[in-house]
């Protein structure tokens, strides 16, 4: 499989794509408006073109590696296979939308060289987490991601968002130790890191088992901060302090999808599916993941603000991957991975149109948003599809996953799944649908708690093109990628690519 | 001849136990001025012990150095603290030993705990010293083999000028540092001038000139008889010590570089002389032999004025605060 | 000839003594007096136990170190009163400030 | 032991003997001045009889000759110091003993 | 002209420089600025000649006065004591930049001279193959930092300073007792032939207890660390960066070289002593720091918590996988570009606010943002979060622990760097807010945020450059599979 020679320096780039910008704009002065966002939108559109390179080249079977010495017997190593380059491919066009998004959304707030300059690392450092060809790159970057995203966090300078930052950085500091003791540990038995199609634990004697299961235990704790599994999500309501597009981007896609992508290569590619199944955690998985999903759908119900809903929203959702993961068979798998997709479109659709809610009409929270649909229907619409394709609706990408999980679950004989993806679906629907009916058939209230006071007139239009186009483009994607779902570019494609390379392999 | 035996064993004993005595009624008397002069006295003792021991070079340093100078900056130190802090330091207030500040039924307890720890490490001390194998050559093979080709024949001369000169380079080094240190901290409020006592100005002018002359001899008789560099340097500060004692005070131009010159001159002769004899010899400060004996009594006198400019100098700055004027406005 | 042991044995107690003072004592003027003591004493250690084996030439090289040492004290010695006096000049006493804990 | 070594010695036991006398009138007498007295005077004397002692089993002149000159440098500084701590003392107000 | 320019003497000229520059400060104070600036540039040039020179063949070594070992004074530089001389160049190349800005026109003619001394006394100790030629050495680094700490002359600056001075010169006596133990028992104080001669004896253990008691307390190991943060904390910004960074790792590095040449084969015991001490630092170390106020007194306490790191190696390396030199030079050079960069970032924000009280911060981000970036950027290598040299050293510790079975060890080191990342945050958030009360700022020159900002890049680089230290240290140890550097496997 390994073909001829493919250049190494394709994945270099996809990072320094994202890395070099970020670098320049921190030392660019505030005013240089239109500097800054040649900057961005250049390095998005370069990640893109990358991507789409080593898309078609590891689909042929190319092997994209770059290794750097960097520990006595341990080395950086980034490399691009089927599963990172979904993940990459993912944030690669969430980032140019979020970039566009955000540069509407801080039209002449302040400190934006510094705010662009910190998005930029977070996404190298993403890129990064997808790219890492060994457990110990992945930790690196892993951990990059928590010291980039705190200032992002504490951007608006309010001792709210300091307290905020306190807590998120308890968590996902305390959960980087956690990881690095269960690294270390695991690097002291098996002396090797590497990501492997069917793991590095299947050959070890049976006097480590019990070690390994606590190693596990110590990795998915690690890992469960950022994929904001149950005792450990306290962190993710507490962030959506922070500004629209950083709560869209990373809230909803790069740090959340970076701890169930961290879950997905722990079982895949280091304990090896086959291998955790006989070791009996992938059982314990799945019923934390279940868990996960009933209990953050649970608490989505009972909250009033609207960014606060959706961050619940979101911990119930990430854990259908964990829960894809956790089930031991191929359909599973594709259920899980290809709802990292599914969810990140429709997650950052419902965030950018809560911002936009936030930012034009000055909404927070649902009761107030009485008839916006007739006020603001390109971005209801767009909320709408996608709270539809969260609840799981037929045409939107949220019904396949959901559908793929369920054949999974069946196929393992994990029959208990079924009435947990039911009974979430319906918690959804409880908690979007709501929204969807106060939006649409309420009638709207005399005045908007506050109208943006853009110096260029809105008018009639509904709000900056910047701030409208891009979840219009998302629910748009997430709606083709639930109705051409058997085409050959659809995400389902590529991760059943992934499935049978990680199941059938040689 | 066992009675010389007897004698020497008992006047060594009663010379230790003095210097134990000493140094404990030293270290806890009452009062501070006691215990300096206490201290003194220990230096001689020292001194005293020093020519049992028959390093007789060392009991010249110690004389000078240990005893002489270290009193005097004491006494000088004293005397300001006194004039500084007014309250009588060495009147009735100062009871015996200020306990540590934890709380009197703790300080016996922390006092109790401190002394049978340091009785054990005296006697794990005495023992490991007892233990010494009786016989080991130490170095003194060695340096009587290399003396003849060292320029000297006193051998401490040979080795703290030829073979461990490098040691003496840093030594001047820590000797400089001292007075920048004292320099950089030269805020003191200066000390009023103290009406000159004329007996006490009749004795430095009279001593001044022989001072002068029994440091050079000293100096000259380093090469080859107990004396050399140090010693002479800390007569010849001695001297200086008398002067200001007696209210002499050296011009203000003299202040300027030609101080700096005469302190730096010791160190300074060092560096120079290491970097030729690096470019002659490839090897740091290793003197041709046959100028080994000249370049060892350049740089002696050299260092001679060096330590001596030091030493007057911190008794200076110690004694009344003098400011050390650098062309720039003093920061206050 | 065993009376080097003798000094060896009271170099050792000035050390210690010179420890118990420096620890024990709150005025700075005292501690100074006690880290004198204290190199005093292992100086005498040092050329003491050079003599132990009683031969006729004694070992030239620790009188050298005793020098390097005597001039390093005095060195010492003059800075640390340097500061007792700017230390004493500034707050008024000779003692640390803060908690005196050694 | 020849004769210079018995005078020697001789002259070693008085110095010793003037040295205690000057001790034992340091310990007995009441007050400052009076055992600068008894040290400046017993002690300078009992020096020059051992200084005596020495120069006879002197080797050579030299020698002999630094050995006075150790005699008379101490004769001045003792008196000086004397000179200077009996001031100190009066002015520091200690008064003189009177029966 | 190249093969003439490979053997002058390097070794020598890094301490004879400074030396002459130091004296060129004394007689000329108008010049003593840009002669102190020479001279740093002279050392750093003259220590990648000495590099170049031990890379090409091998150890150096040079008998000063051409007497050789047990006579005279041997200067001796391996794989260790270059990094070592490495890391006092580059740290004290940043910081003079600093000074140059930092220091009024009266207080600069102090500084230099002393602080040039300074540098010579480090070069000259860490190049001594000779335990008498340490102690001078040792006095030398001892008076020198006690007279820059006090340079202020404020009540706390010379409280800390005697504090110190007593603390050092109690250290060196009980450090000049061992020698004179060790001498007398093998009768040389060189210690290649000490190597030789010594053997388990009462002696040499008195020697080895006396030895570490004193340089664990010149290096302020947990309970003999009561004088570090007042000194370290009340000292002038450069100077505080120079005690933190290079003077305590002056006697660690001693101590090391002991262990390592003399007394590692047989002081199993000991070694667990001082790894529990170093345990019990890290964690009293942290716990001080995250209760501070004021700035520079936390990362005064963040500097005895580091030093509990560096004295974990005696339990985990010495005795077992030899790696012990190369990991103990890589953490002690990752601590000092990382703690000399906080010190001066805190010197500038002081400067800047006129306080150092962590509380009133006040959106230093904007307004010094240089300052604030070196800050976080060390923090992330004091943390030893990725990608930086504190994670790499405290990986190698970690490993080191987890291969012997050591979970204590391990345990602490994780809540070390929680509670590192606890102070750490702690600083950036109020950095990051806006305090109630705005306060009038001063301007902070560029050269002095830039000093800062690029000895904390230095700390983050050096985490990419493990395995070209550990291949000068260790030349024969095959550093890893793929030769050191990078390597691009297509």
């Amino acid at each position: 499989m390994d073909g001829m020679s493919g250049n190494a320096w394709l994945p270099l780039m996809v990072v320094a794509s994202a890395l070099l910008p970020g670098l320049i704009i921190f030392g660019l002065p505030e005013e240089k408006v239109r500097l800054r966002t040649v900057l961005n939108l250049t390095g998005a559109f370069a990640k893109i073109i990358f991507t789409g390179w080593m898309l078609w080249g590891v689909y042929h079977g190319y092997q994209y590696e770059i290794r750097v010495a960097f520990l006595p017997g341990l080395d950086l190593a980034l490399r691009a296979d089927s599963l990172s380059l979904l993940f990459i491919a993912l944030s690669s066009v969430l980032w140019l939308l979020t970039t566009v998004y955000a540069i509407g959304y801080l039209e002449g707030s302040p400190h934006r060289s510094r705010f662009f300059g910190f998005f930029s690392l977070c996404v190298t450092s993403t890129s990064g987490v997808a790219m890492s060809g060994n457990l110990i790159t992945f930790l690196v970057f892993y951990e990059l991601l928590t010291l980039v995203t705190y200032p992002l966090v504490v951007h608006r300078g309010t001792e709210a968002a300091r307290r905020a930052g306190q807590i998120y950085l308890t968590y996902t500091i305390s959960g980087g130790a956690l990881l690095l003791f269960g690294v270390i540990w695991l690097y002291s038995i098996t002396g090797t890191l590497e990501f492997s199609p069917q793991g590095i634990l299947y050959d070890l004697d049976t006097a480590y088992y019990p070690a390994l299961i606590a190693i596990f235990a110590l990795l998915i704790a690690g890992l469960g901060v950022k994929a904001a599994l149950v005792p450990l999500h306290g962190w993710l309501p507490e962030a959506m302090v922070a500004p629209a597009p950083v709560s869209a981007l990373l809230h909803a896609v790069a740090v959340v999808k970076a701890g169930a992508f961290g879950i997905a290569r722990v079982v895949y590619d280091i304990y090896g599916i086959d291998f955790a199944a006989e070791l009996g955690v992938t059982g314990p998985l799945a019923a934390l993941a279940a868990i996960t999903i009933l209990y953050g759908s649970l608490r989505a119900l009972a909250q009033d603000n609207l960014k606060r809903r959706l961050a619940f929203s979101t911990v119930s959702q990430v854990s259908y991957i964990t829960l894809g993961v956790a089930i031991v068979g191929p359909l599973a798998t594709i259920g899980g991975v290809v709802h990292l997709v599914h969810q990140g479109l429709m997650k950052i659709t419902l965030f950018f149109c809560a911002g936009n809610l936030a930012e034009t009409l000055g909404i927070h929270k649902v009761r107030e948003m009485n008839g916006v649909g007739r006020r603001m229907p390109w971005t209801m619409a767009a909320f709408t599809l996608g709270a539809f394709g969260m609840i799981g609706v037929p045409p939107v990408a949220g019904f396949i996953s959901k559908w793929y999980l369920g054949l999974g679950a069946l196929e393992s004989g994990e029959n208990w799944v079924i009435p947990v993806l039911i009974g979430s679906s319906l918690l959804n629907a409880a908690y979007f649908l709501p929204v969807l009916h106060r939006a649409w058939f309420r009638d709207p209230p005399d005045s908007w708690p506050v109208t943006r006071d853009t110096v260029r007139d809105l008018g009639d239009k509904e709000t900056a093109w910047a701030l409208l186009l891009p979840p219009v483009i998302t629910a748009l994607l997430a709606l083709f990628a639930g109705l051409l779902a058997s085409a050959w570019f659809s995400p389902l494609e590529w991760v059943q690519l992934i499935a049978q390379r990680a199941f059938h392999h040689p | 001849m066992d009675g010389i035996i007897f004698l020497q064993w008992a006047f060594d004993a009663v010379l230790g136990l003095g210097l134990l005595w000493l140094a404990w009624r030293a270290l806890n008397s009452s009062d501070l001025f006691k215990a300096i002069v206490l201290f003194i006295a220990f230096g001689l003792l020292m001194a005293l012990a020093w020519v049992r021991l028959n390093a007789s070079d060392v009991a010249l340093a110690e004389a000078a150095i240990g005893a002489g100078l270290t009193g005097a900056l004491l006494l000088a130190a004293l005397a300001r603290l006194e004039t500084m802090t007014d309250q009588n330091v060495s009147g009735v207030s100062a009871h015996p030993a200020h306990p540590p500040s934890p709380t009197p039924a703790g300080s016996r307890f922390s006092r109790g705990l401190l002394i049978l720890l340091l009785s054990a490490s005296t006697a794990g001390m005495g023992y490991a010293v007892w233990s010494l194998p009786s016989y080991s050559t130490g170095l003194s093979m060695d340096v009587a083999a290399h003396l003849d080709s060292s320029g000297v024949s006193n051998p401490v001369t040979a080795v703290l000028l030829n073979f461990r000169s490098y040691d003496t380079l840093l030594e001047m080094i820590v000797l400089l540092l001292a007075v920048l240190g004292v320099w950089s901290l030269d805020g003191l409020p200066p000390q009023p001038e103290k009406p000159p006592a004329t007996v006490l100005e009749t004795l430095s002018r009279f001593l001044t000139p022989v001072f002068i002359l029994v440091a050079a001899y000293l100096l000259w008789v380093g090469a080859d008889a107990p004396g050399g560099a140090f010693q002479a340097g800390s007569v010849l500060g001695a001297t200086g010590v008398l002067l200001l004692l007696s209210g002499w005070r050296p011009r203000a131009r003299l202040m300027q570089w030609p101080l700096r010159l005469a302190l730096t001159t010791g160190a300074g002769a060092f560096i120079l002389l290491g970097l030729l004899t690096l470019l002659l010899e490839k090897q740091l400060l290793a003197y041709p032999v046959a100028q080994a004996g000249r370049m060892i009594l350049l740089l002696e006198s050299l260092a001679t004025v060096s330590i001596a400019a030091t030493l007057a100098i911190l008794f200076l700055s110690v004694s009344s605060g003098h400011k050390m004027k650098t062309g720039k406005e003093e920061k206050e | 000839m065993t009376n080097a042991f003798l000094y060896a044995f009271a170099g050792i107690g000035l050390f210690v003594l010179g420890l118990h003072a420096l620890v024990v004592h709150a005025h700075v003027l005292r501690k100074i007096l006690a880290v004198n003591v204290m190199g005093s004493g292992v100086f005498l250690v040092l050329v003491a136990l050079a003599r132990r084996s009683g031969e006729a030439t004694s070992d030239p090289v620790p009188h050298a170190m005793v020098i390097t040492g005597i001039v390093v004290a005095v060195s010492a010695t003059a800075l640390a009163l340097a500061l007792m006096l700017k230390l004493a000049g500034k707050s008024g006493e000779a003692v640390l400030p803060g908690k005196h804990n050694d | 032991m020849t004769a210079t070594d018995y005078a020697a010695a001789c002259l070693f036991i008085l110095g010793g003997i003037f040295f205690f006398a000057g001790t034992a009138g340091l310990l007995r007498f009441p007050d400052v001045y009076t055992r600068l007295h008894a040290l400046t005077k017993a002690d300078n004397v009992g020096l020059g009889l051992i200084v005596a002692g020495l120069v006879l089993q002197a080797e050579s002149w030299l020698v002999a000759g630094k050995l006075l000159l150790i005699w008379l440098l101490v004769l001045f500084a003792g008196a000086c110091v004397a000179h200077l701590v009996a001031r100190r003392a009066l002015r520091k107000g200690i008064r003189i003993w009177t029966e | 002209m190249l093969i003439g320019l490979l053997n002058i003497d390097w070794g020598v000229i890094t301490i004879m420089l400074p030396l002459a520059g130091g004296i060129a400060c004394v007689l000329w104070p108008a010049m003593s600025k840009p002669a102190g600036l020479i001279s740093v540039t002279g050392v750093v040039l003259a220590i990648a000649g000495l590099g170049w020179r031990i890379m090409e063949n091998g150890t150096y070594r040079h008998a000063v006065g051409g007497w050789g070992a047990p006579l005279g004074i041997d200067l001796f530089a391996d794989g260790l004591s270059l990094v070592m001389l490495i890391m006092t160049a580059l740290v004290g190349l940043g910081i003079s930049f600093y000074a140059k800005r930092f220091f009024s026109p009266c207080d600069a003619v102090r500084f230099w001279p002393i602080w040039l001394l300074l540098l010579a006394a480090l070069n000259a100790l860490f190049l001594s193959a000779d335990i008498f030629n340490l102690y001078v050495a040792l006095e030398m680094t001892g008076l020198a930092a006690v007279a820059l700490t006090a340079l202020t002359g404020r009540i706390d600056a010379l409280g800390g300073a005697m504090r110190y001075l007593l603390a050092t010169l109690l250290g060196s006596l009980a450090y000049l007792l061992g020698v004179v133990l060790l001498y007398h028992d093998a009768g040389s104080v060189d210690i290649a032939t000490l190597a030789q001669r010594i053997e388990p004896n009462a002696a040499v253990w008195t020697a080895l207890g006396l030895m570490s008691a004193g340089l664990a307390l010149k290096t302020a190991l947990f309970p003999l660390s009561f004088w570090l943060p007042p000194a370290h904390a009340s000292a002038p910004a450069p100077v505080s960066a120079l005690l933190s960074a290079l003077v305590i790792k002056a006697s660690f590095y001693i101590l090391l070289r002991l262990w390592l040449e003399l007394f590692g084969a047989f002081a199993e015991g000991v070694s667990m002593l001082l790894g529990l001490l170093g345990a019990a630092a890290i964690l009293w170390g942290s716990l001080q720091a995250l209760r501070q106020t004021r700035i520079k007194l936390l990362v005064a306490y963040s500097t005895v918590a580091q030093i509990g790191y560096l004295f974990l190696i005696y339990p985990l390396a010495l005795v077992s996988n030899g790696m012990a030199a190369s990991m103990a030079a890589y953490l002690a050079f990752s601590h000092a570009l990382a703690k000399s960069a906080m010190f001066l970032a805190a010197g500038n924000l002081m400067q800047f606010g006129g306080h150092d009280r962590i509380a009133d911060l006040d959106r230093a981000v904007q307004r010094l943002p240089l300052t604030v970036a070196a800050f976080a950027l060390a923090g992330v290598s004091i943390m030893g979060l990725p990608p930086s040299s504190g994670f790499v050293g405290k990986w190698l510790l970690l490993d080191a622990a987890m291969s012997q079975g050591r979970w204590d060890l391990a345990v602490v080191m994780i809540i070390g760097g929680l509670l590192a990342a606890g102070y750490i945050f702690k600083v950036l958030g109020y950095a990051f807010t806006q305090a109630e009360v705005p306060h009038d700022a001063r301007a902070v020159p560029a050269e002095m945020e830039w000093a800062a900002l690029l000895l904390a890049i230095g700390a983050i680089l050096l985490g990419f450059m493990a395995p070209q230290i550990f291949a000068l240290i260790h030349p024969d140890l095959a550093v890893n599979a793929s030769e050191a550097g990078t390597v691009w496997t297509a």
